[in-house]
């Protein structure tokens, strides 16, 4: 440095630093180092999701080594404690409450992602919104308790015969639960689309509705479908709901009224000390579970695919 | 034909203009569902609960008598949980977060990580009690421990906690970072004095709302083992322990008309927990306003 | 130093106003975005199968006018208006007269090119289609002669069934004007339709304009003074919400009764 | 029905207890104690070992007690390997399950705690119902027989489904019904069947259903009178139903049964509070017994045993 | 129609690169974005304790210029680099000069005042910190020292505790240089520091700069020709990543030597 600061008076800062960085190594260590435990970290995510593969495909291996995969998905009977181990029941069990909540979630959500972009003012989204969105936060096991103590004995003064367990008021309540992830999601894919389209159609002499369903869905379409991906995966991975209101019982059949068990459900039970460390029961939680998780990993890559491909461009 | 055609639309306006009525008033009543059933919920929960709630309440342990039945052990279960989850989750999750957003270089592997971050969001709560079963209750030893559930809750959350400390982190403007970089300082002080500061806020609601999760989930608590009857507080990470969810769950199996009013009360002291956690959510994020 | 010496001296009629069929007749306009005044008493007569410029800096209300005479101005929450506007002796803010009825008749088209993300063909059809008209044959008819009509059909009647965002900006700005003619309005308003576009398809979107004339009544708003001398047949002057001149463009341009707008088109101020 | 049979126990209960404390003054019952103390095992004996532990805690609050309802099978499943300090059982121990214990180099002490009667019951609102005779509970139960439809069984029973909700199978009440009623045949699975360690959900599932039925221990029963109606089971001599007096004299059968806890010998003899809450365990259990509704045994049975248990560690 | 005469004419010494100090030699500079290159062949220097202004139309690569002097573009992962940088003879490129120090001594303002959003006090402390300087009798002499130097501590002395969001555009500008000038660099890179601020705080600015001449070398990035003729001593013209004309400012603005020097400063382009 051939600068000399002559009309600098007082502290010579410029040198103070010079004689600071000398003592400062660790700073050096110091940048070398984080990066390599901030990647640690991140690598740690990775394993997680390598963990739950990994503890799923050992245990269901062993489980599949007694069981042959032939048997566990084509067998209709899920009687684990007879040995008989299929799969169908629990997953048609799994879908009869996942097409009960879509039922009632799709329409609701979708019609009230409508009402707040396209009618609602600022100040009433402002407040809906977010209203709205505390049914996602409510833990499920309330829910469970809503549906045990009020949904069903509702219905049952509706249909005399419903049986306490039933997954007519499972699936409903977790459709309600699964309102806001649609209503949310679709209600920002379908701001996102720009005002200049709304006003080229409202200029052309349409209506709200004629905007809302010509324009708007059709171009918020991916992130509207994606919602609704998000939600049937998590319908689909429910657990607390379905196990304290649907029962707990293997049914193959698509009657609402009945009552029948899903994959989530037997996994609590199974887990919960119904089955023994180590029995081929203990095993087919496993298989159960890794039956569950393709079923959402797909939806997850659904939903992903669906936003990528068919990202709007406005 | 063009004047016709006019008329012809001019008819049809009526019709649209009242078609669109009647869509406005259906769009709004399928809003206010979930808000209706929101309110029922509310009202019948604090109803049904409330003769239920008073200290002795908050001071109890699970009893076999509904009037001596407390959420105590619970309460302080869930709080135990959240601290660990809070230590594991949000550091690992910040870190990992810090990673993507400022070191890592936009390559497959990183992608890699952050898909892989995405599904494990999507991934049922259920499915991470199995995980913690076998790896922390069986493969680590930890038995059925606060520590296996604390953990198991950590790995539940910890997307949530990285994938909103990734947006708060993002959303830090590049000019701040040029001008910490401006003045020689380097990648770590830069992220430390100016990067996470100005993230923090975000990253903070971020956690809490991570925590608010953590102690609502009821699945993978039963999974590795949370204990419904207990008249203890856990004496050590390795001891045995309960959450609220889970006392709630074993007051709803009981058939007895009273248990209901018991679980009704159990799960005002939840909501009441998680409007607190929330509400100091908002106000941080209120508070921290970005101003830049 | 004018840069408008070619365009001024074109035709020397005197204003006619008083004695054409009007569109538009706007009496004491006044308007408000909340407390903010954007319009003051406004009166003015807009010509039947004319060109209106509306010129003038910016922020003096240009746009605010142009989207009050299709009530889109509407959109915004909290515009206050007063006055009254008569669309062929209809006044346009009585309750009666729907909104969507007006601007089946009053189009317009925008600063930016906003096709719907829809194919060409779905473009130009969606007005036709939401007023009713379903038949495939109607429809090709209607699609095929809008396009023809802004002068846009050669180039996209290969391509009807792909994409509208595949065009370029000049073509998008035709497409968005054949999708309005699809509807046969009387008028096209238009705010700053080229302001987006590059010299080239600025100069084939003004040659539209101008043929449109013969059966439209058009109101065009403009930043460019040149453009308004190139094409209008009369010009508005707005200076921070007032209308401080109206008459024939090339009076307006080349003898401005109002010492501001003499300043404002050679260049002093805006 | 047992009201007053549960008074007498108590006051038999309360003489022991002086008596206890008169000649307990070795006793440990005074003393401050603390440590953790894992009991797990029979949803039938829950109840009883719920009272018990809940007691114990207002004098020993330093003692930790988790407590889980796992079913008698998944008790001695960790028992066996000695997880747990006392396994809750509604059977006596297999010898399987003696045979891992001593592979792991466990003992197991075995202590009777109280009589139950396992009761068949269904809903109050079952008007068909009053006494069944062990054939018919066969017809109902047993996979091979092939009946879905009460009417199969007895054409005057209506035409409707059997529900069927039964303990799980790892459960002692279920082995217990499995071996007296149906002698080992495999008992109807899947389709129509819950099983479910928590007798809690089975008594919610008969609760509200007349063509429900299902069976548990007789505290169950007792705790839900008001809406279940429990079974005379005739085993040829007319049809007796469980009560007090039919358990304690033993003409409840084949269905009258001991209730058990198992104590690890090593933690017995090495645990302070283990041998604290042995000591309080067996001077209570008779009254925890008769106030959750089973029958307790006679003050010396619980004398003796209590003595052979102070004999490993004193 | 020059409006630069009345800077123009105070100064007319001959350029003197040749015989001044330099801080800055660049020679053979090219700078490619990925694909596109943004500098082409510069060569250039900097003379110490003099400004130099950086003129050009936008995207002639003014700002990718200032930013390679203290390596701040590099921050764009796709930036590539040839020739070479001399900082007092040192190669700026030199993997063994680390870009911290780098920073250190050749400081920055950037284009929107970006104070961080802490105290006043510690916007200007942060420099000093990072580099070691914790003792607070130290950091409350640097930071009354630096806002002096800016100009701006009788506006703030009595807020230091306050947040800098609280301050004025023009005062948060000054208060950036403060910052800047906390770890006293040789030189100082100015991005267009004036163009989000009112005429009066840009009048402040020129003036702290003008003073700041005496103890820094400063390197000014405008787009304001008046700004550059009334501040700098030497100016340069870029244009499409070359670097046109770099000479005397007065020489400049009253005497280009290149065609397209005087096309610009004239106004017929940019
Ligand atoms: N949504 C709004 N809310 C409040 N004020 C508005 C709104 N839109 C416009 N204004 C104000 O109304 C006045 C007129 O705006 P307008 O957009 O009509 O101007 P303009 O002449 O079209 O300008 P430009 O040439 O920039 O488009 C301006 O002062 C503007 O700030
Ligand atoms: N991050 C980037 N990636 C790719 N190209 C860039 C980037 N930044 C700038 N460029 C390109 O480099 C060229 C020079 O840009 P630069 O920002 O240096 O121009 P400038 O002279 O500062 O313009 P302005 O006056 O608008 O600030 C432009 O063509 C620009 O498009
Ligand atoms: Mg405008
Ligand atoms: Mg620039
Ligand atoms: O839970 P059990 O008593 O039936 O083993």
């Amino acid at each position: 440095m051939n600068i000399s600061h002559e009309g600098k008076q007082g502290l010579d800062i410029q040198k103070k630093i010079k004689e600071k960085k000398e003592k400062r190594k660790l700073l050096k260590q110091t940048e070398k180092v984080v990066p390599i435990f901030l990647f640690l970290c991140a690598l740690f995510s990775v394993i997680a999701t390598l963990g739950i593969v990994f503890t799923l495909l050992k245990e269901a291996i062993t489980f599949f080594s007694a069981v042959p995969m032939k048997e566990f998905f084509f067998n209709n009977t899920w009687s684990p404690w007879s040995g008989e181990f299929g799969v169908i029941p629990l997953i048609s069990g799994t879908l009869l409450i996942t097409c009960i909540a879509i039922v009632v979630a799709l329409p609701l959500g979708i019609a009230a992602a409508i009402f707040l972009s396209e009618y609602a003012s600022d100040k009433t989204r402002r407040i809906i919104k977010p209203t709205l969105e505390v049914l996602a936060g409510i833990p499920t096991v309330v829910y469970g308790f809503f549906a045990l103590t009020f949904i069903t004995p509702l219905f049952e003064k509706i249909i005399p015969e419903l049986p306490i367990f039933n997954a007519l008021s499972a699936g409903i309540v977790v459709g309600v639960m699964i309102i806001p992830m649609i209503a949310s999601l679709s209600e920002d894919a379908m701001n996102a689309v720009p005002n200049s389209l709304r006003e080229g159609a409202l200029a052309m002499g349409a209506t709200r509705f004629e905007v809302a369903t010509k324009v708007v869905l059709p171009a918020a379409f991916s992130g509207v479908v994606a919602s609704i991906v998000l939600a049937v995966s998590r319908a689909i991975g429910e657990t607390m709901i379905v196990t304290i209101a649907a029962g707990q019982t293997p049914n193959l059949t698509f009657n609402p009224t009945e009552s029948i068990q899903t994959l989530t459900a037997f996994i609590v039970q199974g887990a919960k000390g119904d089955t023994t460390y180590g029995s081929t029961i203990y095993y087919s939680i496993y298989a159960v579970g890794i039956t569950l998780f393709v079923f959402t990993l797909l939806m997850n890559f659904l939903s992903q695919y669906i936003v990528r491909k068919y990202r709007e461009e406005y | 034909m063009l004047q016709k055609q006019q008329e012809k639309w001019q008819k049809r306006v009526t019709k649209r203009v009242w078609l669109n009525k009647v869509f406005h008033s259906l769009f709004f009543a399928a809003t206010t569902v979930g808000l209706i059933f929101l309110a029922l919920l509310l009202y019948r929960i604090l109803t049904q609960g409330i003769s239920y709630l008073d200290l002795d309440f908050l001071q109890g342990f699970p009893a076999p008598y509904p009037e001596e039945a407390g959420i105590l052990a619970g309460l302080v279960g869930s709080l135990y949980i959240i601290t660990i989850v809070a230590i594991f989750a949000i550091v690992i999750g910040v870190s990992t977060a810090l990673y993507l957003e400022e070191y890592a270089k936009k390559n497959r592997f990183t992608r890699f990580i952050q898909s892989n971050i995405q599904n494990l969001a999507g991934v049922p709560s259920i499915v991470f009690g199995l995980l913690g079963l076998t790896l922390f209750v069986y493969i680590l030893h930890l038995g059925y421990s606060l520590l296996a559930g604390g953990l198991t809750m950590s790995l539940l959350v910890l997307p949530i906690i990285v994938v909103a400390s990734q947006e708060s982190i993002r959303a830090v403007p590049n000019f701040l970072k040029e001008a910490s970089y401006g003045m020689g300082a380097t990648k770590w002080q830069t992220i430390v004095r100016v990067v996470l500061p100005a993230a923090l806020p975000g990253i903070i609601t971020g956690s809490i709302l991570a925590l608010s999760r953590a102690i609502g989930e009821t699945a993978p608590l039963l999974v590795v083992g949370a204990a419904a009857a207990i008249y203890t507080l856990p004496d050590s990470l390795l001891g045995s322990y309960t959450a609220m969810p889970i006392q709630i769950y074993s007051w709803i199996s009981r058939p007895q008309e009273e248990w209901p009013l018991v679980a009704a009360a159990g799960i005002i002291v939840l909501l009441v927990v998680l409007l607190l956690m929330n509400t100091i959510a908002v106000l941080i994020r209120n508070k921290f306003k970005k101003r830049y | 130093m004018s840069i408008f010496t070619k365009a001024v001296i074109q035709d020397t009629e005197p204003v006619q106003t008083n004695k054409q069929s009007h569109v538009f007749e706007i009496s004491d306009l006044n308007l408000w975005y909340g407390e903010d005044q954007a319009l003051k008493d406004i009166n003015m007569d807009i010509a039947q199968n004319e060109i209106t410029a509306i010129i003038g800096p910016s922020g003096c209300g240009k746009s605010t006018f142009i989207k009050t005479l299709n009530r889109m101005v509407e959109m915004i929450p909290t515009v206050k208006t007063s006055g009254t506007i008569k669309y062929n002796d209809r006044n346009i803010f009585d309750p009666k007269f729907a909104v969507e009825d007006l601007r089946t008749q009053v189009g317009m088209v925008f600063q930016k090119p906003n096709p719907f993300p829809k194919t060409i063909y779905e473009n130009i059809a969606y007005g036709p289609k939401i007023h009713g008209i379903k038949k495939k044959q109607d429809l090709d008819e209607i699609v095929e002669k809008s396009l023809k009509d802004a002068a846009i059909w050669n180039e996209v009647k290969d391509r009807l069934h792909e994409n509208a965002y595949g065009l370029s900006g000049g073509q998008q700005q035709r497409l968005c004007i054949a999708r309005c003619l699809a509807i046969e309005p009387d008028v096209i308003l238009m705010d700053e339709p080229t302001s987006a576009l590059d010299p080239i398809s600025t100069l084939k979107l003004e040659e539209l304009v101008q043929n449109l004339k013969q059966k439209y009544s058009i109101v065009i708003v403009t930043h460019n003074m040149q453009q308004a001398a190139r094409v209008s047949d009369k010009t508005a002057f707005f200076l921070n919400g007032e209308l401080i001149e109206y008459s024939n463009t090339n009076k307006l341009f080349s003898n401005p009764n109002d010492k501001r707008t003499e300043d404002y088109i050679t260049g002093r101020f805006g | 029905a047992c009201g007053q049979g549960e008074e007498d126990a108590n006051t038999d209960a309360g003489d022991t207890n002086t008596e206890d404390q008169s000649n307990g003054d070795n006793g440990n019952s005074e003393e401050k104690v603390s440590g953790t103390i894992n009991l797990a095992g029979s949803s039938t004996v829950f109840p009883i070992m719920e009272y018990v532990t809940y007691e114990y805690n207002k004098v020993q609050p330093d003692v930790n007690t988790p407590l889980e309802s796992i079913g008698s099978g998944g008790g001695f499943k960790r028992s066996t390997k000695g997880e747990i300090d006392f396994s809750n059982a509604s059977r006596p121990i297999q010898e399987e399950e003696i045979e891992i214990a001593k592979e792991n180099g466990i003992e197991l002490l075995e202590v009777e705690l109280a009589y139950d009667g396992l009761s068949v019951v269904v809903s109050q609102q079952n008007d068909f119902l009053e006494n069944v005779t062990i054939e018919q509970l066969r017809d109902i139960f047993i996979a091979e027989r092939g009946n879905k439809l009460w009417s199969d069984v007895n054409p005057e029973w209506p035409k409707k489904e059997i529900k069927i909700f039964s303990p799980g199978h790892d459960s002692g009440t279920f082995d217990y019904f499995n071996e007296v009623v149906l002698e080992e045949n495999p008992m109807r699975e899947g389709e129509g069947v819950t099983l479910s360690e928590d007798d809690n959900l089975l008594v919610r599932g008969i609760q509200n259903d007349p063509y429900a039925i299902g069976f548990f221990g007789y505290a169950y029963y007792a705790a839900n009178e008001d809406s279940l109606k429990v079974l005379g089971i005739d085993n040829g001599n007319g049809p007796i139903k469980p009560t007090f007096e039919t358990i304690q004299d033993g003409s409840y059968e084949p269905l009258g049964r001991p209730l058990f806890t198992y104590i690890n010998a090593k933690s017995l003899e090495e645990k302070k509070e283990v041998q604290n809450f042995t000591e309080f365990l067996l001077t209570n259990a008779g009254a925890a017994s008769e106030h959750v509704g089973y029958v307790a045994l006679p003050e010396e049975e619980y004398q003796s045993q209590l003595a052979e248990l102070k004999a490993r560690y004193q």
